[in-house]
């Protein structure tokens, strides 16, 4: 007797203590993992900048710096409330500056910032599609709206409580293949089908013609910057750190993000080297990607297996896919957003149906989890292509969305912005 | 013999359309390099905070040497393939040459201008 | 009765482990942020070395990286004790090689390598604005010196327990707007005045000429790394995570610094845009870097509006203050560092006295901050114009600052290293 | 007598959640130094990319993206268990996709992950060795046999609970400066030497002539990437964060690691300003990671004055070394690579036997440990420079080794990958 | 018709001193790009222990195409604008030309060289 | 006075080579840039996906301009020392020159090209 209640004294007096160094250690797990994430952005604007054209280049860096300056302050005004507010199913309503509470195992502020560097990432990922002929102006713009309530809305759905999150089954996008980077590609692509593609992409036949990035070293550098950052993506989104079970669930998720990653870039480089016969780095890169993005919804729930068999298909369908936009359908997609992020980002979500441990079809589950996410992609993709559509069809109506042919052709950096990115 | 040299002054954005015009008139050999044009064609810009009032814009030279008899039809290539319109459109030069070789064959002359065989 | 014996006694033995885990948590905060701080020497060399000349990237590179190492060496021979000793309120006194023991909460070697990251910083600033023109053997000087005693003294009052803190209303610095980054700044000014302007500069009539860095690419790259390594700078400056109310200041702080360097970013964009006609990267660039600055001394007691505002403001104060320097006192600083981190450090200092929610007089709470913080930000700033005015006078005077005319013209690269940045 | 009892009770039922706890913070301390780790092959990349030409660039920065790719799958599968598992001192034997359990201080991912990434950094070592001529086919096979066989038996020595770690004073080489460094130098040797010299590297009369690389501003970058990087190598080879012991371990490993580096800097910097009369940006890169890597075995065990020591020494030597290699030995490695990881490596292991506080020599402990480390560093070195020969021997023999000389006079980029890295 | 080629090498430092001067006595349209020359001005180089004596130093390579009376006040603009006395100054060739074309126009000869009313 | 301008397009790779060949006969001063040629000698590359055919080749040129007498000697050695045998290896073609200026000392034509007391 006196022993319980002396327990229970002793251990409320200490269980605080206790609790305190939880959300410490959560804390900075979400925090570290966050710059990380942040860190995602030089990444993206230097693979973009390698693979365009140095006449553009002030202009794509220039963009990848503003989508992100602008999603901080758009998504910490509006976006955020929307996305995990807990209005309805479809949207999460109106919290004007972030100021309601919404986690009690970390601090609100941790929340909004790992989430704000998460938001800017899809706006992100649509400037590399329509580099080298969008409007500066067109482009603040959209990503602006990307941020305000595109990404916020169908994140709402999967993340914030939504519908998705609701089903018997609830949709499975662990870091965002769908959430983040599907409508990051899907955007992407209205974005490039509206724009058309760069003057002499396209010869007089409609035969796709190479038109070189200028710094491979660039977007190289890009990639090992991206790969660390989706070291706190993908771990990050776990958004725990303390107790055995979080301890063991981060580290997993490590060593599937980390392997789906090698397999894409191995399936890629072997690919393109048996079809091409020379393997070639800047697709290699792609290939990576491809393995990061396509294992990013199921990094918590596969094993090591699972997610380089993930990362393998995911470097080949990269392939097809950039070729595909390129020669059939005719998207000009300067960096393949399109294919890393969309394409990779629809199939990795629908492979943890397949390849989750405890709910995949392949481990004995049924298909009741591969349904759910095909409801998930399908409707989340939907929701892009329509709303980005609508976007930069506006866009073009109201504002234009694209320069003129003599600032194409001389290079946006010099027009745009008065600025050459390379000097004496 | 008779050769001739060619400089050509374009605009970046014209290259590739010159390069297959030339193509096309039998102007196989040329060799190209990245210059800058100070000229009327103007770009006002700003660094940091500063105007400055600079006429340089890029531009690629294209030289190339020739027999007399590609000469006509070569820079009618040039001109149309080029043009724009607008300033900047850039210029052709041409100029006598007294002798030429090529390396790999040490052939000289009129010879090095031609692959024999393929005329 | 049995119950407080026996709950103390349990509590002791518990409680110790407790405090070791608070030491832990606090240890791996203050390394992993000290590692992004140590990242930001990479920052700073690559805005330095895009912003100037390819003839002189080498020369610039390798000055970004000797400050760093000589600051490690002195720092941790002599500039440690100054600036942490308690000899008295001026300065600390001398602890050869740091030896004595400063911290309970963590390990004073985790202390001191922070400190040292922090303090390699104030000197890094400096190069920028006296690149292309300065000798290399000057350099390693001053950029010694400064370490070794002009930032440790004025930084002993503000964080060393120097009369600066013991004020009645205690000078606010919270992560070093001013005991970094103004100090830094003012020692550019005083060594870019001494210096002169770069040949070329001025034109016969006195008249401000451009003179492009070699690549905005680089530059760019730099500012995110700067970014990501003010995650490290300011939330680092807690110098603790363990326990809720730790967590949630660094949590706090990562957003205001992001939100602050964001607006930096916008205000500079739209600044420029509507004055010159077109939206500039070089000087948004320094826009973000102008909200990083401002925000530092405030992060962790501004609400995320007040750092809003202070970077917006910020981000207009650094374009007139770049264009104040170039074209009305003349003074020819390259990258901008004496605005950025001179103008922007006094100002963000300043702030805090209205924009602190506790202590800040637009919350209501009287000037008496104001007042401290302008008797922090005019002695420090003094102390640093006038022992770097005396240094690098007496360095001019004893072994020359400035190379030759021919030297700087072909570049310091060929002849003060023999060695080009870019070859074949 | 109810006190202890009562006390083993609830200090039984606490002790599981703080056990917890110290789970989690090493956790988070592994995989953020891995993250870091991983950063480290960014930073190869770009040191060896900028110390060579720009027709070999595509190429070099594709080996040093595929050695981490395929270091990734082969360790896992196979090399892991080689290296940790328990069969004999000579090698842990086969686990499959690492299965078996290892650690229960952490989870067995968060171990692999960490083990991972620093496996791939031994391969990685290698390519700027053996740049501007190896084929690609070539490089990929050995890379993946390095990581699958040659790192892990030596490694099982050491670290895994083989041969070295038995001794009675057993062999002491906390973070890898033979290990991994050591390992990677001599496999670099032996195939720069099988490779034999670049065209035009020497003249007819023997001369060896300099053939500057094409960025050192990507060198620089790297060079800064590597030490960033190095404060994940380092301090997370403690594999432990929980507790003083372990924080005050990690602390003094960062001071030690970053003292190092600058001593070595600093060294390299004046030795050749006094010998050639300039003091050279590209020679002091290799001097700050060669202080790097030589602190990388004792940076536990010395004090922050005996790690300048080893720094300052490691400077010299690099220099000498390189210059041996390149003008005496007449093995051409453009990076320096043989230099910096293999002797240095060598040379770092060795001071330990004199600096460490605890054991070292000049610590009035006698030649113990000194011995120790003389046998570890020959053995590895013999098992790592005999494994090597027999590798590049037959891999010269069935698939030939080194490309034509239309190739590398034209460059291995357009030849080897159809793929220029710089463009317009 | 005369029209004269210029070719001339100079110190990259000097190239706004001498675009401003050529300026001056009414060249307004300069070619230009990076060359490296080889020659007697020296700078010994360390790269990595080896000292490689190398004689090539960065230059600009500026071509302008002007008629022949502009030749001479041209040519006097450049000796004194370009001049520091030292070692490495560079260079001034002069050759002919045959014929010129403005891309824009179509103009020949001696019509390509300036523009209709300005002169 | 006869002076010769020499405008030499090689392979990259020989640029060394060639170099201490025209030293060695008397060719001190050249200079030289990057350029690209397009022509005969192919290397196919394909960039994510698409095949380009193209023909351009990263090239050096060299131009010097020399007394005639040193012509045929600087000819002979760069035809040897640019030699490969492979298609690609370039050109080299010969042309007038009317004047020559040393800016350092405003020396015209012929002593433009020589240094005084050296020959
Ligand atoms: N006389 C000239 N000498 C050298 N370069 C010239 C000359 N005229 C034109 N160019 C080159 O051609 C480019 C474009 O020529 P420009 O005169 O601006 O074209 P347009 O005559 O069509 O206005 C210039 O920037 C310059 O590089
Ligand atoms: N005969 C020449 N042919 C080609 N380029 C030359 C010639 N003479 C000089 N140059 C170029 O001019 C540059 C400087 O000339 P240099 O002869 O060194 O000047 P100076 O005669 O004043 O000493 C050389 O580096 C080279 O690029
Ligand atoms: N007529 C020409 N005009 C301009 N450049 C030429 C000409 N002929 C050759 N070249 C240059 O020389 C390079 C190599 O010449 P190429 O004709 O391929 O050599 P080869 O005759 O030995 O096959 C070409 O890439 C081009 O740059």
């Amino acid at each position: 007797m006196i022993h319980t209640i002396l327990q229970t004294d002793i251990l409320s007096s200490l269980g605080g203590e206790l609790e305190n160094y939880a959300f410490s250690i959560n804390t900075i797990w979400v925090l570290i993992t966050a710059s990380l994430v942040f860190f995602m952005q030089a990444g993206f604007a230097l693979v973009e900048a390698g693979f365009t054209r140095s006449k553009n280049s002030t202009n794509i860096l220039f963009k990848n710096l503003m989508d992100f300056v602008i999603g901080t302050i758009i998504f910490w005004a509006i976006g955020f409330g929307i996305m995990f507010g807990s209005k309805n199913g479809f949207w999460g309503g109106i919290d004007l500056f972030t100021r309601n509470t919404y986690r009690t195992d970390m601090p609100d502020m941790a929340f909004l910032i790992f989430q704000t560097v998460f938001a800017a990432t899809t706006a992100t990922i649509v400037s590399g599609a329509m580099a080298e002929r969008t409007k500066f102006n067109a482009y603040l713009i959209y990503s602006a709206i990307i941020t305000l309530v595109i990404y916020p809305v169908s994140g709402h759905w999967a993340w914030g409580g939504g519908w998705l999150s609701r089903m018997s089954v609830p949709f499975h996008d662990f870091a965002g293949s769908s959430v983040v980077h599907m409508v990051g590609g899907m955007a992407a692509m209205m974005g490039a089908l509206t724009l058309g593609p760069r003057i002499g992409k396209y010869d007089k036949n409609g035969k796709a013609k190479a038109i070189p990035g200028h710094s491979i070293s660039l977007a190289t550098l890009g990639v090992f910057i991206l790969w660390i950052g989706w070291f706190g993506f993908n771990p990050g989104s776990q958004l725990a750190a303390a107790g055995k079970v979080n301890a063991s669930a981060i580290s997993l998720i490590f060593v599937t993000t980390n392997i789906s990653a090698a397999g894409g870039a191995v399936a890629t480089m072997l690919y393109v080297w048996l079809k091409n016969g020379k393997p070639t780095l800047s697709m290699t890169l792609n290939g990576a990607l491809a393995g990061l993005v396509a294992v990013t919804a199921g990094c918590d729930s596969v094993s090591p297996g699972g997610a380089l068999i993930i990362g393998l298909m995911a470097g080949v369908i990269v392939v097809l896919s950039v070729e595909f936009f390129d020669k059939v359908i005719k998207i000009d997609d300067p960096v393949g957003a399109i294919s890393v992020h969309g394409i990779c980002g629809a199939y990795g979500t629908l492979m943890v149906g397949f390849f989750s441990t405890s709910q995949g079809l392949l481990y004995g589950n049924g298909g009741a989890l591969l349904k759910s996410q095909l409801i998930g992609v399908a409707s989340i993709a939907s929701w892009a292509i329509f709303t980005s559509f609508v976007l930069f069809r506006l866009l073009k109506l109201l504002n234009g969305l694209r320069v003129g042919k003599r600032i194409e052709e001389e290079g946006l950096d010099v027009y745009e912005h008065g600025e050459t990115a390379y000097n004496n | 013999m008779k050769m001739k040299k060619v400089e050509v002054v374009i605009r970046k954005s014209k290259f590739d359309e010159v390069k297959d015009a030339m193509r096309k008139v039998g102007i196989e050999f040329i060799t190209f390099w990245d210059v800058r044009g100070v000229g009327k064609a103007t770009e006002e810009r700003v660094y940091r905070g500063i105007v400055y009032d600079t006429s340089t814009i890029e531009r690629i030279m294209i030289i190339f040497f020739c027999r007399e008899k590609y000469l006509e039809p070569a820079v009618n290539a040039i001109l149309e393939s080029a043009k724009t319109g607008e300033i900047g459109d850039g210029k052709i030069f041409i100029s006598d040459i007294v002798d030429a070789y090529r390396i790999r064959t040490g052939e000289r002359g009129d010879k090095a201008m031609y692959l024999e065989g393929e005329e």
